[in-house]
């Protein structure tokens, strides 16, 4: 964890709801880690996976679900922004050769730069987009390049037409070990399903960083905190 | 300006503090985390994260909500249980922290209570216990003690049998009068009075329909209840002898002047540690460039000078 | 989104109001000063300055105190007596309001509570009297009255001897359990029940090392006291079935919504008034709008559903 | 009153605590009436007398005294203020040919405006600028333009050597008519020996405007607000 003041580089609406913002200054990251940013006017800090990072860049994807996130997308370039960055404990990253990688909706955020890295090590990376329809499927050029991508809608507009575990069924035969972040629904049918994997979970957060104990959830190993010991854990630990 | 000798020395409980600035419990952890980020020594001290009986995991998520100026938990004292506490979590603690530190127990019921607070009886490193009678996130639990002045002052009293370091009440603002309880607290034996715990407060998620906190209510801390906090501190300090820890919603280094003038011999920093990981290092660096420019050489001075 | 009736009608004690939105005691006048901005038969209703039996002047200044999100006021009731504002002042407010009012009682005394409620028994536009039973501000004033049950009863059923209006109680967020006190009220005659006054609350001038308010403490109002403000809303509508009006820190339409949602058939408007003289205006102006962003379409759908 | 967003076209330090904001868009102002500032940060407005008015720009003259006025000495140009104009009664015009104005230290900040308005209203102007020391007597060079001006300084280091009251006595003989603002005691002691003027007064304010009370005074005719019936007073009517 450190406490950065990030430069705003970018902010861009991708979609109707969803915005990219990269911010420069940033001292490292990990694929799953997160950051929390301080967004003037509010108390507490809003916490957003990374999507990418390199050089000292971070992108973040965020969707505009409430008064917090609807103020960032009035950021403007070059704005500063307060943010405690390199957050709990991301993915493993030599779990398998043949990982399958599961985002749900706002969920693929943090599988973008997950994918790069298993990429350049080389491993054998297949990508399940899931969302109610294809505009939900954010990043699908971009993921193309790091793996084999499918797709599943509830409404069937792009690929599969279903839900995330049955579009999984087949692709779980090929894999060991597979990667997931989405929805709770969607998470908890993964995981009951399969516990070869790892989520990324959320919940509301007071501080970010272990102080608080306000993100504990219970798991096979007693309490953990979503915070610190997560957000990624591994699907065999979660109760459901 | 001229240069004066500013000293940030504060006696507490006939232990020497080197500055006035402690930890508020349930904020910092076990302490050790925050040994991550910068050197924990330069602290007053650090009360722990609330300590019950047995393990607990608190209450199902969300167990946090936003507000305008600060933020409502319901934690429901999530703790790995005294003994370890004892054991583990202090040690841990001790290898990066080298001063005294306060051991704050939480309970449900008198024995709980009790047994607790003189488990730490032993504890070389724990400066005083500080029994929240406040909690409001645990049901049956800590308020009934921290609302009615007659049942807290039995409590103090039966802590004081068994429990042998000094002992600091934490009182809770969600009464008609703070003082009343302050001096039954005092009168039954206690060595001194730490304020303000949590207001009670809620928040609701509009698209939902519903609380935002799992339980529906729970404690709000931060900015915002700073006057009250100050006002409770002062009526406390009027009614009793014994020191006053003050607390709530400090965020600044003229916060904690101004709590001290208030009658705080310390104060303890809450929520903006959850906000500002530095909050306590920035405070203490700030404290005597702030004194220089109100003139004040000497914090005792200014101890409920108001 | 297609666009839907949204109706913003509301009733209130059998009175429809054609929006939820009253301006609160105390941060209004006696209303027609806000004419000079905009039409003020936009509002709901107004609660007018809190009336005694004789003109006061109130306390010395400074009665005005600021805090991080809020203020702390300690007026004490300045106001011109009831006769005058029965006479002059409501006839000066009729000449821009053409709706009710609801006039705020204050007292320090039975009779002087039972003397001016029952005083705007003739007043056609006053459509209720609002007994605020809990202005920290006037020595041995209110504040008694609003925190002890058994006294609240007594004085409610006394004014309702008298007084041929609607009564609301207006209550005091300084005490244990608010529901027990609007429980009392209730059981003796309450028609209704405003929630909250201020909480007690201080701040300290650093460099003059005293309070900046004359007498001292005083009441703390605005956004800082919202998610208290919520919580005894959402306690008093569980614990009565008359409605509660909810107050406290409102400063734009969706903390209007929250309120609501937590059980308040009206709202009160107070602090946000002083910050921005439009407050009032522009939500009523921005209610409609959120409430179509939240999908709903008439607010009594919402009132209590959390 | 008017809530105006105004705009600020410089801010400088006049001396060592003292600074001098101009912002435009303000539709109108009278002397002795004033604004309040909405700093960002902070929960209440701050009330400022207006010491020039032309061309809906305003000219505010303002001392470091704390947390807010510290601040606004780092309000850049071009910043936006949600500012409250034309707040108050100000000064009567019309009293007298002979006026005599007194200010004491950041007092004499709303007596420029005046001083031109009497100037170009053809009277015959004396001002009184009164402080501890030189440096407290502002704008000496331009209030010359508008009338004959004396000085006293307690420390003698410009001018009479004493205050304000010993000061003023002299010129009291050659006025039938004064306009004061200044500290409370230097009101207290003129409006004392003499009641033939106006004081401008100062008032912790939680509005502004009138509905709060939190601002009254008590005078020979029953209580008057600060904000509305005053801040300018006649001497005769004050209760001290
Ligand atoms: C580890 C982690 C990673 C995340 N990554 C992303 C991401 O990459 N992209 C993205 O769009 N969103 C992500 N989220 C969710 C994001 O934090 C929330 O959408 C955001 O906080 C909502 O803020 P708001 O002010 O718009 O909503 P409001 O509802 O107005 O917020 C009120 C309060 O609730 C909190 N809150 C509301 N929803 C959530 C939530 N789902 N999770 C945690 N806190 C919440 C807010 O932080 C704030 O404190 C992540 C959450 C976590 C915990
Ligand atoms: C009608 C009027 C005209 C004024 N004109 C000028 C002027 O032209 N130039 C100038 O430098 N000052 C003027 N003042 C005083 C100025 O308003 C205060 O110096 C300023 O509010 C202090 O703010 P602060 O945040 O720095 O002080 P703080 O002490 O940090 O402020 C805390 C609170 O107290 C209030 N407060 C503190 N001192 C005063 C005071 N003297 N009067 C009113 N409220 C106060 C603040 O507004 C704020 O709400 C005037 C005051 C009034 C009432
Ligand atoms: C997340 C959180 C957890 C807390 N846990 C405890 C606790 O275990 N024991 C306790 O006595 N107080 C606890 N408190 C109360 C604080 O110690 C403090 O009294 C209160 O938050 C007011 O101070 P603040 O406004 O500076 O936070 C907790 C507060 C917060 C915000
Ligand atoms: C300056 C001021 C004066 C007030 N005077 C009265 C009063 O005369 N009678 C009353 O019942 N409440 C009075 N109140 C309380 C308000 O009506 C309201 O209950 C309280 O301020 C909480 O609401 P708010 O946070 O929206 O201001 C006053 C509040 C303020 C700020
Ligand atoms: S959010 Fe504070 S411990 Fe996880
Ligand atoms: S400041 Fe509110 S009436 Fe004068």
């Amino acid at each position: 964890m450190k406490k950065e003041i990030l430069k705003v580089q970018s902010n861009e609406r991708l979609t109707d709801t969803i915005y990219e913002m990269k911010l420069s200054g940033c001292s490292s990251m990990l694929p799953g880690q997160f950051v929390e940013l301080l967004i003037p006017g509010f108390s507490l800090r809003r916490p957003f996976s990374v999507a990418e990072y390199s050089k000292g860049i971070i992108t973040i994807i965020y969707k505009v679900t409430g008064r917090g996130t609807e103020e960032m997308t009035a950021i403007k370039k070059n704005a500063k922004i307060d943010t405690l960055t390199g957050l709990g404990r991301g993915f493993s990253l030599s779990g398998s050769e043949h990982p399958l990688l599961i985002g749900g909706g706002i969920g693929i955020a943090p599988l973008i730069y997950l994918a790069r890295v298993l990429y350049e090590r080389e491993k054998s990376v297949k990508i399940l987009l899931c969302g109610r329809c294809k505009n939900d499927l954010i990043k699908r050029e971009e993921l193309k390049k790091y793996g084999e991508v499918f797709y599943a809608t509830d409404d069937g507009s792009c690929g599969f037409k279903g839900n995330a575990l049955e579009a999984a069924q087949s692709l779980f035969k090929q894999t060991d070990h597979y990667y997931a972040c989405g929805p709770m629904p969607m998470l908890k049918a993964l995981a009951k399903n399969n516990n070869k994997g790892e989520l990324s979970l959320e919940a509301h957060m007071g501080c970010g960083f272990g102080a608080c104990m306000g993100c504990s959830i219970e798991t096979t190993e007693g309490p953990k905190r979503v915070c610190k010991e997560g957000p990624v854990f591994l699907a065999s630990e979660l109760l459901f | 300006m001229e240069t004066k000798k500013i000293t940030l020395g504060t006696k507490l409980l006939g232990y020497q503090l080197d500055n006035p600035i402690i930890a508020a419990s349930g904020t910092f952890g076990f302490g050790y985390e925050f040994a991550e980020y910068y050197d924990i020594n330069i602290l007053g001290s650090i009360s722990l994260k609330g300590t019950t009986k047995e393990a607990r995991y608190g209450n199902p998520l969300p167990r946090i909500a936003e507000c305008p100026v600060g933020m409502i938990n319901a934690i429901g004292l999530q703790n790995p249980g005294v003994e370890r506490v004892r054991t583990e979590e202090l040690s841990k603690l001790k290898r990066y922290y080298s001063k005294k530190v306060i051991a704050n127990v939480g309970g449900h019921s008198f024995e709980e209570y009790v047994y607790v607070s003189s488990a730490f009886n032993d504890s070389e490193s724990v400066l005083a216990v500080e029994l929240n009678v406040s909690c409001p996130n645990v049901k049956g639990g800590g308020m009934v003690f921290g609302t009615d002045p007659e049942i807290l002052g039995r409590l103090v009293k039966e802590v004081k049998k068994s429990c042998t370091k000094p002992l600091i009440v934490k009182l809770s603002p969600n009464v008609k009068d703070i003082s009343e309880m302050a001096l039954s607290a005092e009168s039954n034996g206690a060595d001194g009075i730490s304020a303000i715990n949590t207001l009670l407060g809620m928040r609701i998620d509009l698209k939902a329909r519903k609380p935002v906190i799992s339980v529906g209510k729970g404690g709000y801390s931060g900015k915002g209840i700073f006057p009250v906090a100050l006002k409770m501190v002062n009526d406390i300090y009027k009614s009793v002898s014994i020191p006053v820890i003050g607390m709530g919603g400090i965020s600044d280094s003229y916060d904690v002047i101004e709590m001290m003038m208030a009658g705080a011999t310390c104060v303890m920093i809450g929520t903006e540690n959850l906000i500002n990981p530095y909050a306590c290092k920035d405070i203490i660096e700030e404290l005597p460039i702030t004194m220089e420019k109100l003139q004040i050489n000497n914090l005792s001075e200014i101890v409920g000078c108001v």
